[in-house]
């Protein structure tokens, strides 16, 4: 809490930017026009917020299929990704991608990911580089809960650790993969406990706590700049919404939802503790939603005015040159 | 006969081999609440020893139920996208397509994996993919490529009752598609191909989804005066080698379609049935029409341009007749 | 140590007969005449002894590529055993599987595997089967130290704590995987507590002390039995030879391979065991080897006279029928 | 040149690769000490950062080896039998094979996962496989299959050097067989088919090992009075198509000998080519030799028989020109 005034103001824009950015799909997915599945961070903006707090373009991520937050807050374009979930040439993987795949190399975001799990052995090369080049720097892997009894996630993570690995691993512990509980299907309650086992600090952190995310990164980053190998986060925080947009959640009690809504929304949480604690003011904060919403309309509008990929884009990129 | 969805018609079979036989069970992740549909309502009727939700944890559910069959059960498990046959491979590749023959055949297999394939969802490259020619270049799988609810149906019946571990591609496209089935089903045997539309000018070889738009090609074509045999497969292994030979014999020409690779898939694999054993009757070219060889793109228009559609196979059919 | 005596001489003998098998098998290697590499279990036969001292037919094992004292300790019969390994038409597996893959289902053994790890799922299988049709089986799955770091073995743990299955793992840690030490590309040293962290019992025991093993496997296998779900044991016991017999061991030392065999013989530390606790005669004791000497004698000549198979065995058993 | 060992090539290779490209590492199980021979100390020259032993766990180090080479390495990883491709296959299908596809081309792969194929060391089914095929399905992938130790060398440092990964098998029973190489290694362009004999009633394709085969019974049939275009393409993707429709053009008669698998595999991929774009040139079936479609037996009475021998070739040889 201690945080400088233009952190604070970042952290909220990030984390409402997000929001916005989202709030805007549902409403240009209901107009129509968005091909595929959505599968929505709302809820979730804290962890994602926090983390990338830390990172500059030289550190990297890999992200998941509900990866709209992880790429917005490792600082990738809304324009150019309203236009990827759109299937547009201007799109940030020029349409080729769509919401399930969006990276931006150049922010460091190596890729969000359709195979749940596979993206942490991919953080851990990201980790090897920045090791043997000597950049300093780290990497993070987002990873659901429901993704983390992934062969590919425990054995990175055992790697990881032998190694020692300048990697972060986040557990989004959201209770549910698709429709399942996780802990329905996982066999211990207590993941951080877990991925400890490995050989890691590990901490298990309210998730709906931008604070906690915060600080908690921030030493986690800092052990492995300075050599000291990887960390597990377990940041619990629940999806507002479905598995994705659309999904009318029958195996989800109706008080869950609305729990989520009223008492675990990290914005609000954020926007109360800040006001009260008088860091900011009420209409910096709004300001700030005022103008995502707006960018985020202006995003869409783009996106729905842009053009498709040219035909002959389906036999580009294949190669790094036609064979 | 009753109007059923592919989907249903699935459903309905695996509730009627459930019902039949207590050692079926089901495996797989959101297998109760049936979040791919197929399985919708079975827990209900058969509880949780026998419809089983597992972790996301491929390798082992798909061991475990490899295990399984080979000590008394008769498991039926979906892995929801043969795209995620990456993360579980060796269970199929080394155990299941193996084991009978490493022991001697001391080891029975009645194992089932259901998967989906097809592309058409704009769920891009790692969602999209039709991978059953991997799994047909492995000795030891049967490997089920249905393209009608009725073959699904009567397929699955035959699946379940195999000895040997058999890998069912669903066409997640098809399974809204509906038409008139057997109630109840009806097994069909692995191996014999389906004679969709019969013909003189040319045999038409198609898989999976591409049965249908060869279906409709196929009545374009009738149109222009052009008749062709139309063959469905059914099964890739077993494969109706004698149907598609036969026909050749016949025409004389040859179009297989195939949603699969371009490179070592299942129209290479006809094709070179037809340069092998079909060669005398070839009077032309074989056309082989697939989707080019990339990775699956996510814009639509993209995608649409990536997939064969009935119009390309029409036009494919037509370009091998003028090069007679 | 209150164990009646026909049990420890049982669990001599089936001891005794794994290591003579074993050394036959060394010593026919030498004259020539068997095929592939043979990866030898001389040094652990306390753990496969103890561990199948507990299990019946209806139990089952899936073992490793170091699994000749998995397979005789399970009841499979030793002729069988060496005709495969000499590939021979009278073999366990008719001469298809040799040396790594012998299998013999009727004794509850589903098969040793050549690819590590991949053993595990298959037992949670078994296990199921048992719960399922309430056979009151359990299954055991054998599992390196090497091995263990394996996405498939991971996966299974968690599998396994999550549906209560009746499955014991038993990490075999010899400290090596192939010629690279487990513990220099593993995170942990504590290999228990990471399984205990799947959300199961774990524990560390001596592998050269087979009463350690017994006992230890008698509480896992209660607790299974009971419905109770999985345990996992970490043994651990010294390989005696190479990776595979042949290996000339330049990446250990001497002093270490001495050690393991002036002090970490299982089958002496027993029958030094026995004899000073008086429980049995020395004369029963050798006996006993000299049996299990004579009859592995016995099954490699049987194995040299048998024939190989016909070349028909070639297209048979890869389907139940042939296509 | 200097007499060396296809596995000497190819550690020559990796160390000349090493010294001349400080981004280049070499990952896997084992490697330090070099188990499977190649990496034999490479350790004593380039140390820790860049000889790396990981823990048996293909799927996180292959997706390390990616994740790193996203980022400015250029891994060398060491799969040490094609077969372990199982429990990694994911990182390879959907993660290597589609991300600068994926991503619209932001990503570049430059990585290299050289691995073991081939059947003959009695090591049974899960050691023995030629899985090339399988990766030659796979859009995104280059794939390598040298047949001799210059090629080793050369096609490695190209491999090394390419932007996207490439899966390079080497055929470990190639391992110990000698020849006089270039030294140092002269790099070989990918797709450009090796001619190893010119001939005029046949073209024999052939890959890895089944190259040396080959040459064995070319010569046995040149003193028939048969003469044959004997030809490795080398690479499976890309392939040099026109080095075998051209040679078919001349011969009228394709024969294609691999070790992989006989449905959807390499043979059926030529055969298909022949089939499509070699048809006016084909005077005969074209003949396919590869092993049974079996897992591969234990006993090396099976395996002998299992694989395919210079005297199958040269029986095939004869039967495909008989029956013209
Ligand atoms: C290997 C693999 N298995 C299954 C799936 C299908 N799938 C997509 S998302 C998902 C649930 C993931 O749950 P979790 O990791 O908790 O992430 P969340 O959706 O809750 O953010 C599943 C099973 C997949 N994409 N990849
Ligand atoms: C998936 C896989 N990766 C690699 C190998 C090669 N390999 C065979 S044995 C072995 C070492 C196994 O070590 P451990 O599990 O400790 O068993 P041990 O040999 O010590 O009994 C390796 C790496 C394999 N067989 N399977
Ligand atoms: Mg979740
Ligand atoms: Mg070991």
């Amino acid at each position: 809490m201690q945080l400088p005034r233009d952190t604070l103001l970042r952290l909220w824009r990030t984390m409402v930017r997000i929001r916005a950015f989202e709030e805007r799909l549902i409403l240009e997915n209901r107009k129509g026009g968005i091909a595929g599945h959505l599968h929505l961070y709302i809820g979730q903006e804290a962890i994602a917020t926090g983390v990338c707090a830390h990172l500059a373009d030289e550190d990297a991520i890999t992200s998941t299929h509900r990866g709209h937050g992880h790429a917005l807050a490792k600082g990738c374009d809304a324009t150019g990704m309203m236009a990827e979930i759109f299937g547009r040439a201007t799109g940030s993987c020029a349409g080729k991608g769509g919401s399930m795949h969006i990276a931006d190399p150049k922010r460091g975001h190596l890729g969000a990911n359709g195979i749940v799990g596979a993206n942490a052995p991919l953080a851990l090369g990201a980790a090897l580089s920045a090791k043997t080049l000597g950049t300093h720097g780290v990497s993070v892997a987002f990873i659901g809960d429901g993704a983390s009894n992934q062969g590919a996630v425990f054995e990175s993570m055992n790697m990881a650790a032998a190694m020692a690995l300048p990697v972060l691993f986040v557990i989004e512990q959201n209770g549910y993969g698709e429709y399942t509980r996780t802990d329905a299907v996982t066999g211990t309650a207590d993941l951080a406990a877990r991925a400890a086992s490995f050989g890691m600090p590990a901490q298990q952190i309210d998730g709906t706590d931008i604070f906690a995310v915060y600080d908690a990164t921030q030493s986690a980053i800092h052990h492995a700049r300075t050599g000291l190998g990887p960390t597990t986060l377990v940041a619990t925080a629940p999806r507002f919404g479905g598995h994705y947009e659309g999904d009318n959640q029958a195996y989800r009690s109706a008080s869950d939802m609305q729990k989520a809504r009223d008492q675990q929304d990290c914005l609000a949480l954020y926007r109360n503790r800040i006001l009260e604690a008088g860091l900011l003011e009420a209409r910096d904060l709004d300001a700030i939603v005022h103008a995502a919403h707006s960018d985020m309309e202006q995003a869409a509008r783009q996106a729905r005015a842009d053009a498709p990929p040219a035909p002959a884009a389906l036999l580009t990129d294949i190669y790094a040159k036609a064979l | 006969m009753r109007i059923k969805s592919y989907s249903e018609a699935l459903r309905d079979a695996l509730d009627q081999e459930m019902a039949r036989d207590p050692r079926v069970i089901i495996m797989g992740e959101d297998v109760r609440p049936g979040v791919m549909g197929v399985t919708q309502g079975l827990y209900d009727t058969y509880g949780p020893t026998r419809v089983i939700d597992t972790p996301i944890s491929e390798t082992a559910f798909i061991g475990a139920a490899i295990g399984a069959a080979m000590t008394g059960l008769r498991p039926v498990v979906e892995l929801m996208f043969c795209d995620f046959a990456g993360v579980c491979f060796d269970q199929i590749l080394n155990q299941a397509a193996k084991l009978r023959y490493m022991t001697g055949g001391q080891i029975s297999l009645p194992l089932v994996i259901r998967t989906t394939m097809g592309a058409g969802e704009r769920a891009a490259a790692q969602h999209s993919q039709s991978l059953h020619h991997l799994f047909t270049a492995i000795p030891g799988l049967k490997i089920v490529v249905p393209a009608t609810a009725e073959d699904a149906a009567g397929l699955l019946l035959t699946a379940i009752r195999d000895p040997d571990p058999v890998i069912f591609f669903e066409n997640k496209m098809l399974y809204d598609s509906q038409m008139s089935v057997s109630d109840p089903a009806i097994a069909l045997p692995f191996g014999k191909a389906h004679l969709l539309r019969e013909g003189d000018d040319l045999t038409i070889v198609a898989l999976s989804r591409m049965v249908g738009f060869a279906r409709t090609a196929c009545d374009e074509l009738a149109q222009k005066g052009i008749s062709a045999d139309l063959i469905d497969p059914r099964t890739t292994q077993p494969l109706d080698e004698a149907a598609i030979l036969g026909s050749l014999h016949k025409t004389g020409h040859l179009l297989v379609v195939d949603e699969g690779s371009a490179r070592c898939g299942m129209a290479a694999d006809i094709a070179s049935l037809a340069a092998s054993k079909g060669f005398h009757s070839l009077k032309a070219p074989v056309q082989m029409l697939t989707p080019p060889q990339t990775p699956i793109p996510f814009a639509p228009e993209l995608e649409d341009a990536w997939l064969p559609s009935s119009g390309d196979i029409e036009k494919a059919a037509y370009t091998l007749l003028q090069k007679v």
